[in-house]
């Protein structure tokens, strides 16, 4: 065993970080820092988005043909690493991450051919359709429609937490076509014009005072029949194939460290409390514990196997050490945690702060990381999970 | 031994709750928030008139010769309804400073005006440098003819945008001798006050104070010479006390509404609460409600019965750490509980979690009174 | 609201403090300090027993026709938390706290003018006959069985958990004498005499080296009829309420904190170590806590008021916290935790330890303190108790 | 990067398992912890004929040219069935040390010896009055003519009962020069060495040694002049992931003996495992066993290959923590799951639990380790 990259990956890490030096400026730096909300905004990673996209180190986990980058899972690794330890904002998932395999693996040749080179570019911006209010962890349970009438679907209801719908151009969804004997039959899975008429995107703001999730409404809306993906009725595979995918791109452990390290800079002085410094250390240990998980991972994919459950695992362990570093930022600040500013994002603010800049989203961050355990699946929907797969129980 | 309330206050209690159900709800609460003043004026009169402002104070200064508990009791039904209105900082703190240390000019002119609503004073205590260290005071206070110039810096000072003028706490050389800890009223308004206003995480207000040789007259200076460092504390304690109850009133709210909420929610077929898993998580949270109960309780009678700083300390500091612990436990696990609309703005679960934040936060955090605990332990 | 005593209670505490100071021997306290296991043995608890018989002190609830003192519950509450700080050692509580009451509230004249006086001599010490082999927490699905013969039952089976039943003449057992829809139905409640022939007892040692509780086999023994409390196929409400009678008696404060104390001694130096320091506060504080919550329960019993569901919930804190304390220890000995003296008692020990004396029971109260969550139900399952009564769950 | 075992590893594993499940059955590992003895020379010698006793040593000393994670393999198998046999203690410990600070003499003599299974070492280091401190070393070592006087006292030599000879650590006062700490060869034997043995808290054996103007020769001395704290860390630092891969062992038991009783256990009219607090509660346990592997993983790779001694401190210590505190969780939860029975010597429940603790309590506490963890950081 050993945990050293050969000579050809080291040769890639420098390539990576020659090319942010190169590429990520301060500005874009600075307001990933400062920023408190889920996602980087638009005009944020849009930047970093397109010069990535020069590159063609957009799309990590694509196929070369489909204009992914042809990396292994070392390199991928390297790339999200680097660009992390950078300060780097991470693109949005939803059109990358979430709905580009979902096309590559279930998409016609028109739908790939017409949407794919739109995400590498940053053409078109998505989100995803998928809770509905009231459905909750329980997915299957959607009640959004879509009724034919002619080459169109008419569709009406609405769907909940729909990160950067403000933003987006293009959604995927789910929604009923059909009734089956299981709830989870007659779900479809569908590209939403979000420009359509009949659309309407009402802001949610979350604990910390940020706006990125919302509530979208159809109401008649039209959408045509060729924007469905796949089969009419199976969406819920593809929707459950994306969730995975989503789930198993673990490579989370340099951006706690990041934070981790904020924090310690903040806390000069303060770090010198004993009991402080002892969380400090648990913490960091925590993270070294996800990163060797996700080097165990990325290593047996490497050797292509199937990581087993331990991803599942990992998800869950992520989940709450972000958790345990945004909660340490209330005991650094101590009684500085009280003020408050309102303004978003944070580094649009144009006056001065309340407080030094770097303390801006340390509250703001621990306030929204409480959907950490909620979002994408609760703890102890995960735990139901990994008790049925891991332990037979 | 008698660790049962009066009729008196139970009434207190209810009446309270009655009032604040009737005019004191999330969205009427919510619109306070988004308000430039962040407080209602006619809901402080309001208060007044029920006398809620006199029950601390004691008879003598028109006051109702209200206790700690009586003060619990009334604010856990403030943090049940979140009250953003700067009771605990005019009333509890200014208010009990000026009963205890005020010479009887003082107390007749100012708290007649305090419990009336007419006067809202804001305690300037907390001072940048000293962030960790609750209470440890750089701003100085040197005698200029008859008077004071001060000079120094506050920060979070709480309801400070509401306050018409200050109490501000100073070091005091007199003449060379040893510091002692002095208060001084000081206008808003006054030559060389610069307040910086803002919103704190639970929407209430505060402001930082740069105190630029400030020159306040003889007058200003609460009672004679000595160390107000005792009255501080004493006083502090109370408000701590004060803000323990407001802090169950609002895990108690968490839990019924997750309870509620559980109940009714249903997810793969069946309601939320049929989950073990999540029926003891809330069984976890009544325990932890039940234990700060207690401990506070034990915090509100040792701030009046007068068994000495240590234990009343002691005991302070305890229900501090206890209290902030279960209200963290409790006010997670709610949000968790109430899924993705738990970590919104839409409910007002988000709303009581960021009060228990706020509590936690101020007057020395639960790691301060831990040590203080420890170090009165060995008083 | 107050937390101070009246001048008669007052007055009784220091009663008790010099009665206290004129009988219990520093051996009796020395033997008790050293003390692993979950009761004093007999030999240590049998003299400060006899000298509160003299007093008549045994039993504190117990009504005064019958023997009690005829205490209040803040008398009650005042000798329990002195005897405590004193050092002294609880007496066994299968007579004077559990069967007794039973006997006092289902057994017949005859029943109690036999038993009780023996019980509050010391002259009869009894052991429990609930648990079996098999049944765990689920007490109603027991199976030694209890069949007529004459003026006889003949029992046979097995008890389990049996504390001191090697040092009892007396056992009281629930048994099956008969068949009911409800499992709950067709148990009664027998007296046994543990000198009856067929009886035999089996030892079992605790995880950390000591000989409280054993396993009892019934072999065709003979009980008379007489020794029936009550009507036949009622026991289970009996053992019901005793099992009540003994979750209410929650006065445990002043015994954990004389525990913490200890720890506290041995500490000396190491406590030093900011991080124990801060363990230190934080169990002590859970103890004040514990503490406050007894005296709530007191003082509403004090006015005549059934102190409510927050009597569970003090059960169910005090096992953690009392767990609480005795984990301490392996903190605060460090690598002194790893020297092991297989000899029990401690005190009867005659020859050099391989520690010094005041931390040979610190490792084996960790170990056996695992028990606390365990016996007398497990934590899990006063929970679901606590979910059903308080919250409607 | 690399993180798969070989075939030769799994291997190895795989005939250590069957070995252990054939002849090391839980009967038989309590005749031996009842013995009076309290290892087996039989498994001993079996140990030998297998060559895992030969594991760890170079090929150019007769071993196996085993790293780290060799070693990790056969001890995940010792802990799962809970061996008592002193194979950290002779061979990787004192094995180590000799391996790596002993002259060529040194080792031509005695590695031969170890590997045959006809030596036993222990390894005297901790003392007394370190207590909390591990590794602070007071025992002295003063020049007597061509060879050494050694004074002071080590408590808690584990296996020392076992042993034949000691590796004593000691302070080297070189005429007048800074001290450097040493390693000397003992005999069990040598006047002035008072030994007394006694049990740990999992069943296994340790002494405490006074020694009292032992003398020694030259030749008592591992290799040359140097300070050997840096050679003591790293192999106390191999011992810690040895030790971590045995409590994984034995947490992984505990799991699957917890999963197998609540499955089968009935209570209420189901298994146990069908309450769902009870099936979370093994699912926290496996997450923290998979925890455990990975940090202890990474401690064992950093143990051997060269990053330096900040990084291998760094990964090992916190591997410690971790190790240690997931198998405290795990520990008390399989007792906590097996109800009453759990609390007992009945089963082996127990047996682990205490194996677990001592784990815990040896070559450094987990506060130890912490506190280590962060000092490294800022090297």
């Amino acid at each position: 065993m050993d945990l050293s990259f050969s000579l050809a990956e080291t040769a890639f890490q420098t390539e990576v970080r020659d090319f942010i030096a190169a590429h990520l400026t301060a500005d874009i730096k600075r307001a990933w820092a400062l920023t408190s909300a889920f996602l980087a905004e638009p005009d944020v990673a849009g930047p970093w988005h397109r010069a990535l996209a020069t590159q063609g180190w957009v799309a990590p986990l694509w196929p070369r043909e489909n204009g992914g980058p042809g990396w292994t899972p070392a390199q991928h690794y390297i790339f999200e690493t680097e660009c992390a330890l950078a300060g780097a904002p991470p693109l949005a998932p939803l059109g990358i991450r979430m709905v580009g395999p979902v096309l590559i693996g279930f998409g016609s040749a028109a739908q790939k051919a017409h949407y794919l080179p739109r995400i590498l570019s940053g053409e078109d911006y998505w989100c995803q359709g998928y809770s509905e209010p009231g459905a909750g962890s329980d997915l299957a349970s959607l009640s959004t429609r879509a009724v034919h009438d002619g080459d169109d679907y008419l569709v009406n209801g609405s769907k909940i937490w729909t990160t950067h719908a403000h933003h987006a151009n293009r959604m995927f969804a789910l929604v009923r076509t059909g009734q089956g004997e299981r709830k989870q039959e007659g779900i479809s899975f569908l590209l939403i014009d979000m420009t359509a008429p009949g659309i309407s995107v009402r802001p949610i703001r979350t604990m910390g005072g940020d706006h990125d999730v919302n509530q979208v409404f159809f109401n008649d809306v039209r959408v045509p029949v060729a924007n469905l993906v796949g089969e009419e009725g199976k969406g819920w595979s593809y929707g459950k194939y994306l969730l995975e995918f989503e789930r198993g791109a673990g490579i989370a452990a340099a951006r706690m460290r990041v934070s981790l390290n904020r924090l310690r800079a903040i806390a000069l002085g303060a770090a010198g409390d004993p009991l402080l410094a002892a969380r400090f250390s648990e913490i960091e240990i925590d993270i070294d514990t996800v990163e060797m998980t996700e080097l165990r991972i990325m290593a047996s994919l490497q050797a292509g196997q199937n990581p087993g459950p331990v991803a599942s695992m990992l998800w869950l362990r992520t989940t709450e050490v972000k958790q345990a570093v945004t909660r340490l930022g209330v005991d650094v600040l101590g009684a500085d945690a009280l003020p408050s500013e309102p303004m978003r994002p944070f580094h649009r603010l144009n006056r001065h702060a309340v407080m030094d800049e770097d303390a801006l989203p340390v509250i703001p961050l621990h306030l929204n990381g409480r959907a950490e355990t909620i979002f994408g699946g609760t703890s102890e929907v995960q735990r139901e999970i990994i008790g049925k797969l891991m332990l037979g129980l | 031994m008698d660790l049962s309330h009066t009729a008196e206050q139970l009434a207190l209690r209810e009446s309270a709750a009655r009032f604040l159900r009737d005019r004191y709800s999330f969205e009427t609460r919510r619109r306070i928030e988004a308000s430039a003043e962040g407080f209602d004026a006619e809901i402080w009169r309001a208060f007044a008139d029920l006398g809620w402002l006199a029950l601390p104070f004691p008879a003598d200064d028109g006051g109702l010769d209200g206790g700690a508990i009586d003060l619990a009791l009334l604010m856990e039904t403030f943090g049940a309804a979140l009250v953003m209105e700067p009771y605990v900082s005019s009333v509890v703190l200014c208010g009990g400073l000026i009963a205890a240390a005020g010479s009887g000019g003082q107390r007749a002119e100012l708290i007649a005006e305090i419990l009336a609503g007419r006067l809202v004073l804001a305690f300037a205590h907390h001072e940048p440098a000293a962030r960790h260290e609750y209470g440890r005071v750089g701003t100085s206070a040197v005698r200029m003819g008859n008077g004071w110039r001060l000079d120094g810096q506050k920060s979070i000072v709480l309801d400070a945008p509401m306050a018409d003028r200050f109490l501000v706490t100073a070091q005091v050389g007199e003449d060379g001798g040893t510091a002692a800890l002095g208060l001084f009223l000081v206008a808003k308004q006054a030559p060389g006050m610069n307040v910086t206003e803002y919103r704190i995480v639970d929407g209430r207000r505060a402001g930082s104070i740069v105190l630029d040789g400030v020159i306040v007259g003889a007058e200003a200076k609460l009672g004679g010479g000595q160390d107000r460092a005792e009255t501080i504390a004493a006083v502090t304690d109370r408000a701590v006390v004060a803000l323990a109850a407001d802090t169950i009133g609002a895990m108690q709210v968490l839990l019924d509404k997750t309870i509620a909420h559980t109940k009714t929610r249903v997810q793969f077929g069946q309601p939320l609460a049929a989950n073990q898993v999540l029926k003891h998580r809330m069984v976890n949270m009544a325990v932890r409600i039940e234990e700060a109960r207690s401990i506070a309780m034990k915090a509100a009678i040792r701030a009046d019965d007068g068994s000495g700083a240590a234990v009343r300390g002691q005991a302070v500091s305890a229900a501090k750490v206890k209290v902030a612990a279960a209200a963290r436990f409790v006010a997670e696990q709610a949000v968790q509980l109430h899924g993705a609309m738990g970590v919104t703005d839409e409910l007002d679960i988000g709303a009581y979690f960021r009060r228990i934040m706020a509590f936690e936060a101020s007057y020395g955090t639960p790691a301060w009174h831990l040590k203080r605990y420890a170090a009165l332990r060995d008083v």
